[in-house]
């Protein structure tokens, strides 16, 4: 059994959000909603963190950014999108420099959904990913059962800066 | 508790030492989690589960490893070994000088560490480790003579066996070692180099570039190290068992209270204030000794 | 009720010798705003003192230099750096140059004039306002973010 | 030791909830040199303007920041509507102010909050969050939305607050107060934040005037720059006194923070007091012809919305000058030769606001 479900660390980056659903982020750490009670801290360090949650959508500068956070973060992992920015661009999607979700550069495992989202969903949204992370672990086990290198051939892009 | 520390002094150096490998994390894993909680509750939230750091530790290793390069983990492993090895002998009952020096001796292989990986957030926080080693070094020394100054010995059996209550005698030192044990649970204000909250200027300091295992040997390696040093606090109260307990959870839970009650210093203040804490309290209190002796 | 906009139309070359004088009087900056004309640029710089508002204007040709007033009103490289980054415009003498790599966007200059074309202005008589010309249409759809 | 050392600071680091970028060059702990580098937020959005109506780019408006939200979608409507000449119901220019004021407040306990992180104070942070809250259910009670609100149009507002609700708001806020008190009085009296405050991050009235510094940031050096004595809204009935301290430094900031947010509270209640029964909204006819520099003072400081439409019912240009923009060079000036301990507290003094600075 995996004990992801009952520590998720998490990783909070704010791609080109309007900082409306980063505030919530920070409202859902404190006394009204608490996430801590689920054993999530927030950490700011990606080689910490099992869950990235992305605010906002993507663009030119922050694609690099959020890739580079993905990939130093160690596996499982699972993204959370937070937000309709970074679902689909929200009122932003018309804009020259935004390329859409955050869909667009990473995997997004669980999208939240609102703007501003709300911390209850964001909440909702974060322990629905600690069962996706839970499955991750699983899968990745038993793939490493069947063939002892596929870990190390899933770090092949990994650049560290 | 005369019978249990009858069958404690029955075993042999040994026997625990094994007792204190597997029982002082357990310890120390609960000690953490109820600072967790009552920090939590202090601050107005319901906080986590009690258990949470056994998950955290059991999370994290099963995370992926990743290195970035092959000398990184090894000082890790070092300092684990030396922790859990001056607190065996600490609590085997052999000398507490041995203790403390591997102890210091274990911190340098952690900050051997923070300087071993590229992050330049992990070196700063290796260079202020490195201060906070210098701020708290000489008042944890001073705990060692000022024992054996009312003791006469320096091994821990002797010191837990002499009838005189130490505190009377020491409260100077103990003073100054309570100060310096902020510095070492690496609570707020000078959770300088590494802080369990996330939220500093450092990212997480030394340990910004250790991940799933390495980090989670790190953590384990934090309650050793509490044990120990709460063993320390025990000594001073050691003429009355219960008492000692009961000391030395009220000192962890006055960290607790001051951790909630302080911002984070700079550097140069920790460094100051411990040493003039250390030479006023400590040094003072072990000239008078020398002159009622 | 509405705060009066004074605005001072002025020659590019004179530019600098009006924001000295301004600097003495003890103006600070504001702002340094551009908008994109029909086959121009136009610079609006604003200077506020005991909440006197004061904006200087001109107009440049696409590929005119404009001096910087960076070294007036230090604070003006930002301003300075992203009219070069967003409309194209180049900008001698700035104290602290990005050399263009303040904004990266998606889209190289996208305030300039074949990026940003300005509609034409609805007759006066209609009583419907006017869709977009087909030109701004074209273009929205140029602009849409290449993937990579 | 003293070799030179370059430290990232940002776009993601754990005290900032915001992407901006600082190369710090540093000697040891001191720091010789800080390059900014901004954009990783730049959306465009001030040309979005070609595809939304002017009615329509007030959603847009809302959403350029999430803090000061309604402050940018007050200052847009305020310019369109000096464009076309509307005249706003004098009951709307009082509810924009007490929802101004709100945003201030909220906006400024999180700024608290946030910098008491910043300086690893932890307890205190989670307490001026659940204060925020108190404030964030009286937003969402009266506009719906708890950080982005959308209760202004063009015109005037969406929403309308009935006397009983503005009576119980007023009397809810009062209530506050004796732990506001509480609250502030830690961040005033406490040692090792005074250790972590004063004297950080001096800034002299001259330079804040030269460098163009706004809000908090200026009137924490002596200089009262605060737009809404130039009474846009309601602003000319209350009567409103700048916030003004002289220390200069990251403590004053902080100081002047603390004041503003008893001083909107009496805003509110002022308006409160004064409110008239009336009309919301007037409807809108015709297109923007014309250009209009709106300026209003958000939690950061002086906004400058710049309006320019050609009778045609899309908006010519549409430019948004915010604070924090011309507050970035202060920032540098500031950050030079201070230690790395300070950045945090230094950077969030001047509460960055970088999806404006942006757009």
């Amino acid at each position: 059994m995996g004990w992801f479900k009952k520590s998720p660390w998490l990783l909070h980056y704010n791609a080109t959000s309007c900082n409306g659903c980063d505030i919530e982020i920070i409202a859902c750490l404190t006394p009204l909603y608490d996430l801590e009670r689920f054993g999530i801290i927030n950490t700011g360090n990606p080689k910490h963190a099992d869950i990235l949650a992305v605010t906002g959508s993507v663009n030119e500068k922050s694609k690099q950014i959020l890739k580079n956070l993905y990939d130093q973060m160690p596996n499982p992992k699972v993204v959370v999108a937070v937000g309709l920015c970074a679902i689909s661009g929200c009122v932003f999607q018309d804009c020259y420099n935004v390329l859409g979700g955050a869909d667009k550069v990473l995997p997004v495992d669980v999208y939240v959904p609102g703007c501003s989202a709300r911390p209850e969903s964001i909440i909702d949204g974060v322990l629905q990913a600690c069962e996706i992370l839970e499955e991750k672990y699983a899968q990745q086990k038993k793939a490493k059962q069947s063939s002892p290198k596929s870990q190390t051939n899933q770090r092949q892009g990994f650049n560290h800066e | 508790m005369n019978s249990i520390s009858e069958i404690i002094q029955s075993w042999s150096i040994i026997e625990r030492m094994l007792a204190f490998f597997l029982l002082a994390p357990i310890a120390g894993g609960v000690l953490a989690g109820i600072d967790r909680k009552l920090s939590a509750r202090l601050q107005g939230r319901y906080g986590p589960p009690v258990r949470q750091p056994f998950f955290d530790v059991l999370k994290l290793f099963q995370k992926e490893r990743i290195l970035v390069n092959k000398f990184q983990n090894f000082p890790i492993v070092l300092f684990f070994l030396f922790t859990v090895f001056s607190g065996a002998l600490f609590f085997s009952g052999a000398s507490i000088l041995l203790a403390i020096f591997s102890l210091a001796l274990a911190g340098t292989f952690f900050i051997l560490g923070g300087f071993s990986v590229s992050s330049p957030y992990s070196h700063l926080g290796a260079e202020r480790e490195l201060i906070q080693m210098m701020s708290y070094e000489p008042m944890v020394i001073l705990v060692a003579v000022g024992m054996y100054q009312v003791t006469g010995s320096f091994t821990v059996a002797d010191i837990v066996q002499h009838q005189a209550s130490l505190i009377l005698y020491l409260p100077g030192v103990f003073a100054g070692f309570v100060y310096i044990l902020t510095i070492k649970f690496r609570k707020s204000p000078f959770d300088l180099s590494m802080s369990h909250h996330a939220h500093q200027e450092l990212v997480r300091g030394i340990t910004t570039e250790f991940s799933g295992p390495a980090l989670g040997l790190i953590e384990i390696t934090h309650w050793y190290e509490n044990v120990l040093l709460l063993g320390m606090v025990y000594l001073f109260f050691a003429f009355n068992p219960w008492l000692a307990i009961v000391a030395s959870l009220g000192t962890y839970l006055f960290e607790i209270i001051i951790d909630m009650n302080y911002a984070r210093f700079k550097w140069q203040l920790t460094f100051w204030s411990s040493w003039l804490f250390t030479a006023v309290a400590g040094v003072s209190n072990i000239i008078v000794l020398c002159f009622l002796k | 009720m509405s705060e009066p906009q004074e605005i001072i139309l002025i020659e590019k070359n004179n530019l600098l010798g009006i924001v000295s004088d301004l600097f003495a009087e003890g103006y600070r900056l504001v702002q340094i705003g551009c908008t994109t004309l029909q086959s121009a640029y136009e610079l609006n710089y604003s200077f506020d003192k005991e909440y006197h508002f004061k904006n200087l204007r001109f107009t440049v040709a696409p590929e005119e230099e404009i001096q910087s007033i960076s070294v007036i009103y230090p604070n003006a490289f930002l301003y300075e750096n992203e009219i070069h980054d967003l409309f194209g415009l180049t900008i001698k003498n700035i104290t602290i140059d990005y050399q263009g790599k303040l904004y990266r966007t998606a889209l190289k200059v996208p305030f300039s004039i074949e990026n940003c074309p300005v509609p034409e202005p609805p007759k006066p008589k209609k009583e419907t306002p006017p869709e977009p010309p087909e030109s701004q249409k074209q273009n929205s759809a140029d602009t849409k973010p290449q993937e990579d | 030791m003293a070799h030179k050392n370059i430290i990232p600071f940002g776009p993601q680091h754990p005290v900032l909830p915001e992407p901006i970028h600082f190369d710090l060059v540093t000697e040891d702990e001191k720091i010789v040199d800080a390059i900014p580098s901004i954009s990783y937020v730049h959306r465009g959005l001030e040309r979005l303007v070609e595809k939304r109506d002017f009615i329509d780019f007030v959603h847009i408006a809302d959403r350029i920041c999430g803090l000061c939200s309604f402050m940018h979608c007050m200052g847009y409507c305020q310019a369109v509507e000096e464009v076309m000449g509307i005249q706003v119901p004098e009951r709307a220019l009082y509810l924009r102010s007490i929802w101004a004021e709100l945003a201030r407040i909220h906006s400024h306990i999180f700024w608290l909050g946030v910098s008491a992180d910043a300086f690893g104070y932890e307890s205190l942070f989670m307490q001026s969050l659940r204060l925020r809250e108190l404030v964030l259910d009286i937003i969402e009670e009266t506009t719906g939305g708890r950080v982005i609100f959308g209760s202004c149009k063009v015109g005037g507002v969406r929403r309308d607050i009935d006397s009983e609700t503005l009576k119980g708001l007023v009397a809810r806020l009062t209530n506050m107060k004796a732990d506001l008190d509480e609250l502030t009085s830690v961040f005033i009296n406490d040692y090792s934040i005074q250790h972590r405050l004063v004297g950080v991050g001096f800034f002299s009235k001259e330079d804040a005037y030269t460098l163009g510094c706004v809000g908090p940031m200026a009137r924490a050096s002596g200089f009262a720059l605060d737009m809404r004595t130039l009474g846009y809204a309601a602003y000319k009935f209350l009567e409103i006194e700048p916030v003004v301290e002289y220390g200069g430094d990251c403590y004053a900031r902080c100081l002047v923070r603390i004041r503003e947010i008893f001083q909107s509270m009496d805003l509110i209640r002022q308006a409160a007091g004064k409110i008239s029964e009336g009309p919301i909204d007037v409807k809108v006819k015709g297109t923007p012809n014309g250009e209009y520099f709106s300026r209003v003072e958000q939690p950061r400081g002086e906004v400058i919305h710049y309006v320019k439409g050609n009778g045609s019912k899309f908006l010519q240009r549409f430019r948004v000058r915010v604070p924090t923009f011309t507050n970035i060079p202060g920032m540098i000036k500031v950050l030079k030769g201070s230690q790395v301990a300070d950045v945090p507290n230094i950077i969030l003094t001047l509460d960055p606001c970088i999806s404006c600075t942006e757009r």
